[in-house]
């Protein structure tokens, strides 16, 4: 019906108005370009197409959020030309994408969304807390069960702690966010965390709720008094929030500090090359200016692209969810921390390799 | 009007009884409605040999292998494939059990209500009552019992926990607290909640089918109303019941969202059903994990999927058996 | 075993239908008696208000008094639930229990009354009952049986069994030959011829030979036409009535003018 | 035994009227209880799904009830400022594709309901049977996954369409439709089909112009039923046909969006960032709920057309 | 319009069960044939072997001829929907289509099998068929109101204006006054008088006075007990068959002596 059709265009027209601020790009680019993968960047991406529509108004930018799962399975079989996702190829994943992409170069990882991972927590009357990752993994893994533990009081002088039982909310789903979780507890905590980084949540002795999703997560938090829990800082609301010990000092979460241990860490062994910004994040870092509990969120592109158009809608809306409009997009509507500009230029480098590699 | 009995066929339409116009659209209709049905059989087929072909890789795969590849194997946890299926389907059974007991009764109860107790034109009304609840969607009752009930269900639970707590399944967790009330109980009593109008809808449609005869042969004996149900509208409509519970089991058992969102789950074959990170259900398992899940990770899940198929066929063979049992008995007569 | 019934002014409605008007008569105890009537003159709904069954139908009602032994079974206190046991019903079509064996077919009633019956006392009420019932032989071998594989002779037979193990006072009978073929006809005649003995009978049938050959009384009821209520005609011994109806009515249908 | 005491017929036994009385009031009791979480869920929908109706881009959180929700889609709407968006895309969705898979699977199981009742006999009709309600059984994701892959293979990879979501969904509807239909066409009687018979009329023309349209308005609510269990699928819409944030009418090209996804998703965001006036922070969560509102909504409106179709076909009653 | 029809050696069976042995008669043309006999018989199985209607019931069949006008009904080539175009049938219960109007369900046997009808052909036929069946000055008001608001005795008559609106050759009647009340009875009876100047018509009825007041021709059925088959014990003109019957089964039966 007409009525339904109205609105589409007044919405568009309404952004287009809007849009005015933002670069125009000299080439006009029209099509489809069609995404799948991590829901984590989902806010994030729809700022991202939202903008990027608004200043190419022949381009319709769509992302599945199946997961960085079905992304990757999606993105291996040729579905769609680019995946997001929370998680790295693995080898053989790597040796597919070799088969899908147009050229031999395969695949490239490129770091769009960086988000801190709050511990997020819920006691009447306590905004913060200071806490080592060994205590936040005694605390997850059911070894410190009360609040007023030594171990917590230790290290939180002057906040008046509850003697409530801790209950721990984790996610129940397989994510991204749990995996980086686990891994900072992993490789930070010097062996209190006995389990391996995993998607899934282990089972701990600790009393733990599990739920479905980072909504869920948050909600239980909240609801559930003396509870802890972990999740997208840009998620933790008014809920109370860890600052991390980071070599000698408790670094609270922020988008700086999620960035600077981006650039702080190691590309893995297994990337692809220099190109591939498949970063090794370094959960053990002194710097304090760093905050290691933090997911990176790739887009997972290919390094050639032999279709005309499909070439030229990637690179264009890669380059512009690295731009620092496209990043402070996702800053604003997601909380997500912007790439350092260095980085920013080296993903626009890249890309322009890419466009060039006709 | 020729009256030649021994016409040949070759010019039926000579005779006064030759084939009447339109009997090729009688064989038609009949091939059609035939073929509809062999086109389920066809699709049912289909979806099974999908199962089978999409699930065979991860049967294959040694356990320490696919353990590698999938991120939630863990055989060494005591979570192979197989393992992992058997809690799963362990809690699935739980969890429908639960709805089963729980719905059974009170949907039984509510069609009685309307066929029997209820005035009649009372009784219609209600009946569209407990039809609606059949067409909530199940993301709403998703939303609405974890935003809503759950919190209500704690203290019961609690008190549960408090007097029934000897008997093994009301154990509470060790602290003796309820300190979430995201357990197997209230998936099971938000399943009740959606499958009781599919019960209610079907045995009301039986009993109201009750023969008066049987009903007046009781009443005639004296029988008080609850009698009369007991002797002649329970015999009549059990298979009917059965029937009706199966369709709500059916639901109960392929049931996704409104789980998910209410349990916290686990993998074990705990009893103990206000304890959380026990039960999960398959349909469930394979909504947590296939969003991250890789390409042998998704074979693994339809596996468990492939397991869900065959326990339904288990619970309708069962129940086609239970009916068929007692038809020596039956009301049709 | 058996009581009178008397019955004064009654009317009986469906809603706002009036299905029977003012209908006065007694019944003798220890008799046989025959209602007859063309179709839907109401003789199953005037039956059926004798032990209160038609307040089974929704929106049924009555006007007036049916007096048992002097007791208005309308009255106050009186409970449906019990007039019926005093006053047992046997239906048109045979319905014995499908599920339950021809034995607990026949203990149905008298189990709803005596929770707990010794089996000895039990198999005894099986016996006597279904030899009342003129049944015992055909079927002692196969007590346990359902009650559903019987013939419908046997059936009703059967459910004549069950209506007189609880003992009632009265025994209602509507059409209970009109399914049954004409050698089962014969045996249950043969047993109302019996029953007379202990029981006040009432027997509705379509069929002038049968209320001649097993009623003592006869009451002939009749309708105007569609819609308008059926009344009594006139009631009289069978054999005068049958001899010399004083209605031209009565006499138009019994020598098969109508109806 | 019975005391006498009163009633001169004597009365029943205690325990018996206090079990009759206790049993009438257990069905009572069991049909309030029933009623009780009915009324509180709508209650709840209701109630949090009208707050997105009191937001408009205007006005910000102030405004008055107004029906922008339903007119807007989410092209464009992102984070918690205006335009708040809507789900004018997910309301076609949801729409198009259910109904392509009513009409895929009302013809199929209707005619199975026909075969079932009409025509069927010995194994064939056994098995069919059986293998309905095996049906019914099936996971709704592994019916998104088969729909998927159906297409994957034929198609093309990533082939997510609306028609690969109405599949399956009918894969899901199907057994439904049968077995409702099936107890609908069982519940004519047969003096109807045998008066038709006797008229010269064949069996085809009778199925359809005496028992089907006898039965009509059963079949319509029994179709209701099984629109309704589908229309709230999520998983198999997921997986099959993606999601998208503009209106799209076309069931063969491109995603769509539908209520169910729409719901989970706007859940999903939970509260957003939001250190402005204008914004909304919690705007994701009034989608969410006002969507669930309006999916409640329509599944109703559909109960009742049925209702109105069944009265309107329903066989005319006497006098 | 009116047929004759030769039954040679018939027997029909429901699966293993022989329901009706060994039948042999003839129907005359333009006369009225009734068929009398005992409950389960088997005079409805064998009234709808003459329109092949027997074979709706899953496992019905029978063996032998059915010959009309020297046509055997159960040839080669012969289609039972054609047969049932040239012998009607009306049942023992009033089945007016529900969801048609009065006029539409006269005219039910030409919309149902998709044949145009202009209108005013149509309001003709409506016309004749309802005046043949009796009915027309009770409906013409009221044509479009649905067949259910009639009263019984005026929905049995519709159903026989239904039948004869295609213009069969003969009616077979199941007891087409069982459910009736007598005033409608009578209405039925006079509207078959009428009718035998132009159609064969097969009656079945339980009712020896109604046999004996509107057949011309009678015959009798019998069973031997249950489970036995029924067989045809005699026939004959009405007149001479009832005032003497020459078996002594049959003279039992019209004397009420059973039945
Ligand atoms: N449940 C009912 N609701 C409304 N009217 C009814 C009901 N049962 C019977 N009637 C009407 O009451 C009248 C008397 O019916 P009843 O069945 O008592 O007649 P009957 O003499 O027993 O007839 P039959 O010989 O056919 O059994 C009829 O007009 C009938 O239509
Ligand atoms: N559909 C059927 N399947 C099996 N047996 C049947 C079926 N219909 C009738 N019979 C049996 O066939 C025999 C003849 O039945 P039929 O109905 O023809 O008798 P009838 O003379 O018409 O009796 P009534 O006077 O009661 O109508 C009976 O023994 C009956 O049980
Ligand atoms: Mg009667
Ligand atoms: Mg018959």
């Amino acid at each position: 019906s007409p009525s339904n059709e109205q609105p589409t265009e007044s919405a568009e027209s309404t952004s287009t108005a809007t849009a005015g601020t933002e670069e125009t790009s000299t080439v006009t680019i029209a099509g489809n370009l069609q995404g799948a993968g991590a829901s984590s960047q989902e806010s994030a991406m729809d700022a991202w197409r939202a903008e990027f529509q608004n200043a190419n108004a022949e381009v319709t930018v769509g992302y599945d959020p199946v997961g960085s799962g079905g992304g990757i399975e999606q993105f291996l079989s040729g579905a769609v030309p680019f995946a997001g996702s929370d998680g790295l190829l693995d080898a053989s994943e790597y040796e597919q994408a070799v088969q899908q992409c147009d050229g031999d170069g395969g695949a490239y990882h490129l770091p769009m969304y960086i988000s801190p991972v709050a511990v997020i927590f819920n006691i009447d009357g306590v905004d913060s807390l200071n806490l080592d990752a060994a205590t936040i993994a005694g605390i997850f893994d059911g070894t410190v069960t009360t609040w007023d533990d030594e171990a917590i009081a230790s290290q939180n002088e002057g906040v008046e702690l509850p003697s409530s039982t801790i209950t721990v909310v984790h996610r129940s789903d397989s994510s991204g966010t749990s995996e980086n979780f686990t891994d900072y507890l992993e490789q930070a905590s010097d062996g209190a965390w006995p389990y391996e980084a995993s998607k899934e949540f282990p089972e701990t002795s600790a009393q733990r709720v599990g739920a479905d999703g980072t909504s869920a997560v948050v909600d239980n938090v909240t609801t559930t008094a003396n509870s802890i829990g972990y999740a997208d800082a840009s998620r933790a609301g008014s809920l109370g929030t860890v600052a991390i010990k980071v070599g000698d000092e408790y670094v609270p979460f922020s988008p700086e500090a999620a960035a600077n241990i981006v650039s702080a860490s190691p590309l893995s062994a297994e990337a692809n090359g220099e190109n591939d910004l498949a970063y090794e994040i370094d959960r053990t870092t002194t710097d304090s200016s760093a905050y290691p509990l933090t997911l990176v969120s790739y887009h997972i592109v290919c390094s050639q692209y032999d279709d005309e158009t499909e070439r030229t809608l990637v690179t264009e809306f890669e380059k512009f969810v690295a731009s620092e409009a496209g990043q402070q997009a996702s800053a604003t509507a997601a909380g997500s921390a912007p790439l350092t500009a260095e980085l920013s230029a080296q993903i626009t480098a890249i890309l322009d390799g890419i466009a060039a590699n006709a | 009007m020729t009256t030649s009995p021994s016409s040949t066929g070759v010019e039926p339409a000579e005779s006064d009884y030759g084939t009447h116009p339109g009997a090729a659209a009688n064989r038609i209709f009949k091939g059609l409605s035939t073929g509809a049905g062999a086109l389920i059989l066809v699709t049912l087929a289909a979806v099974a040999t999908f199962l089978l072909v999409e699930a065979w890789p991860a049967f294959t795969m040694s356990s320490a292998e696919l353990g590698e590849t999938v991120s939630f194997i863990k055989p060494d946890n005591g979570q192979s494939l197989m393992q992992i299926i058997g809690y799963l389907v362990y809690g699935t059974l739980v969890m429908s059990a639960i709805a089963l007991i729980i719905a059974t009764p009170v949907s039984i109860g509510i069609a009685l209500f309307i066929s029997h107790y209820a005035p009649r034109r009372l009784a219609q009304t209600l009946g569209y009552l407990i039809d609606l609840l059949a067409a909530v969607p199940s993301v709403v009752y998703g939303l609405w019992g974890v935003a809503i009930l759950v919190p209500f269900l704690e203290p019961f639970f609690q008190f549960l926990a408090d007097y029934l707590g000897f008997i093994p399944i009301f154990a509470p967790p060790e602290s003796g607290e309820i300190f979430t009330g995201r357990v197997a109980m209230a998936a099971g009593i938000v399943l009740a909640i959606m499958i009781l109008p599919i019960i209610t809808a079907v045995s009301r449609e039986v009993f109201l089918q009750t023969p008066t005869l049987h009903e007046e042969a009781a009443l005639a004996m004296g029988a008080t109303r609850w009698e009369m149900i007991k002797m002649a509208v329970f015999p009549f409509g059990r298979s009917g019941m059965v029937g009706a519970t199966m369709l709500g089991l059916g639901r109960a058992l392929g049931e996704t969202m409104a789980v998910l969102m209410i349990i916290s789950p686990g993998l074990t074959f705990s009893p103990n059903i206000l304890q959380p990170n026990q039960h999960n259900t398959v349909a469930g398992y394979i909504a947590l994990q296939f969003p991250e899940a890789n390409s042998m990770g998704v074979n693994s899940l339809i596996a468990m999927g492939l397991a869900l198929f065959v326990i339904t066929l288990l619970v309708n063979m069962l129940a086609r058996w239970i009916v068929s049992r007692r038809s020596e008995f039956s009301g049709a007569n | 075993m058996s009581k009178r019934i008397d019955i004064n002014n009654l009317n009986v409605y469906y809603g706002q239908f009036l299905a029977v008007e003012d209908v006065s008569l007694s019944i003798e105890p220890k008799s046989v008696t025959a209602f007859i009537g063309p179709s839907g003159c109401g003789k199953s709904t005037f039956l059926r208000t004798l032990n209160r069954m038609h307040e089974v139908i929704p929106g049924a009602r009555v006007e007036g008094e049916v007096l048992m032994d002097g007791v208005d079974l309308y009255g106050k206190d009186v409970d449906p639930v019990t007039v019926r046991r005093h006053v047992g019903m046997v239906f048109q079509r045979p319905n014995p229990f499908p599920t339950m064996s021809i034995a607990e077919n026949v203990l149905a009633g008298f189990r709803l009354n005596n929770k707990r019956v010794s089996r000895s006392e039990a198999d005894e009420l099986v016996e006597t009952s279904l030899r009342g019932a003129n049944l015992w032989d055909e079927v002692k071998d196969r007590l346990d049986k359902p009650g559903s594989s019987l013939s419908g002779g046997q059936q009703q037979r059967l459910c004549i069994a069950r209506a007189i193990a609880i003992k009632p006072d009265v025994l209602l009978m509507d059409e209970p030959c009109s399914a049954l073929d004409p050698i089962s006809t014969l045996a249950i005649e043969d047993l109302i011829a019996e029953l007379k003995d202990q029981y006040t009978i009432v027997i509705v049938t379509h069929n002038m030979q049968q209320a001649a050959r097993v009623s003592d009384r006869t009451a002939f009821f009749n309708i105007a036409g569609t819609g308008k209520p059926g009344k009594l005609i006139e009631m009289n011994d069978t054999k005068v009535m049958f001899a010399t109806p004083s209605e031209k009515a009565t006499e138009d249908y019994i020598s098969g003018r109508f109806g | 035994m019975a005391t006498t005491v009163e009633s001169p017929l004597g009365q029943i036994s205690r325990s018996r009227r206090v079990k009759n009385r206790v049993m009438t009031i257990t069905m009572y009791a069991a049909f309030v209880l029933a009623v009780i979480p009915l009324v509180w869920l709508l209650a709840t929908v209701v109630i949090k799904g009208m707050d997105r109706f009191f937001v408009s881009d205007a006005a910000g959180a102030d405004a008055g009830f107004n029906l922008e929700f339903l007119n807007q889609t989410m092209r464009g709407v992102f984070g918690s400022e205006a335009p708040y968006g809507g789900i004018a895309h997910a309301v076609t969705g949801s729409l198009m594709m259910t109904l392509a898979a009513t009409v895929i699977s009302v013809p199929v199981g209707l005619l199975t309901a026909i075969y079932l009742v009409e025509y069927g006999k010995g194994k064939l009709q056994k098995g069919i049977r059986f293998f309905v309600d095996v049906m019914t059984g099936i996971p709704s994701i592994v019916a998104g996954l088969f729909a998927y892959s159906l297409f994957a293979i034929t198609v093309g990879p990533g082939t997510k369409l609306g028609i690969v979501g109405a599949i399956a969904l009918s894969v899901l509807m199907i057994p439904v439709v049968v077995r409702s239909s099936e107890e609908m066409l069982q519940l004519v009687p047969n003096e109807l089909r045998e008066a038709s018979y006797a008229l010269g009329v064949p069996k085809w023309l009778t199925v359809i112009k005496v028992v089907l349209r006898t039965s009509i308005a059963g079949i319509t609510t029994g179709v209701t039923l099984a629109i309704a269990r589908v229309i709230g699928e999520t998983a198999p819409l997921l997986v099959a046909v993606g999601v998208s944030d503009s209106l799209n009418w076309n069931l063969f090209e491109g995603r769509m969006m539908s209520l169910p996804v729409y719901i989970i998703s706007e859940y999903e965001k939970g509260l957003l960032p939001c250190d402005t006036a204008t914004c909304v922070a919690e705007i994701a969560q009034y989608r969410a709920w006002g969507a669930a509102l309006v999916l409640i909504l329509i599944v109703m409106g559909l109960n009742l057309i049925a209702r109105l179709i069944a009265k309107y076909f329903s066989p005319k009653s006497g006098r």
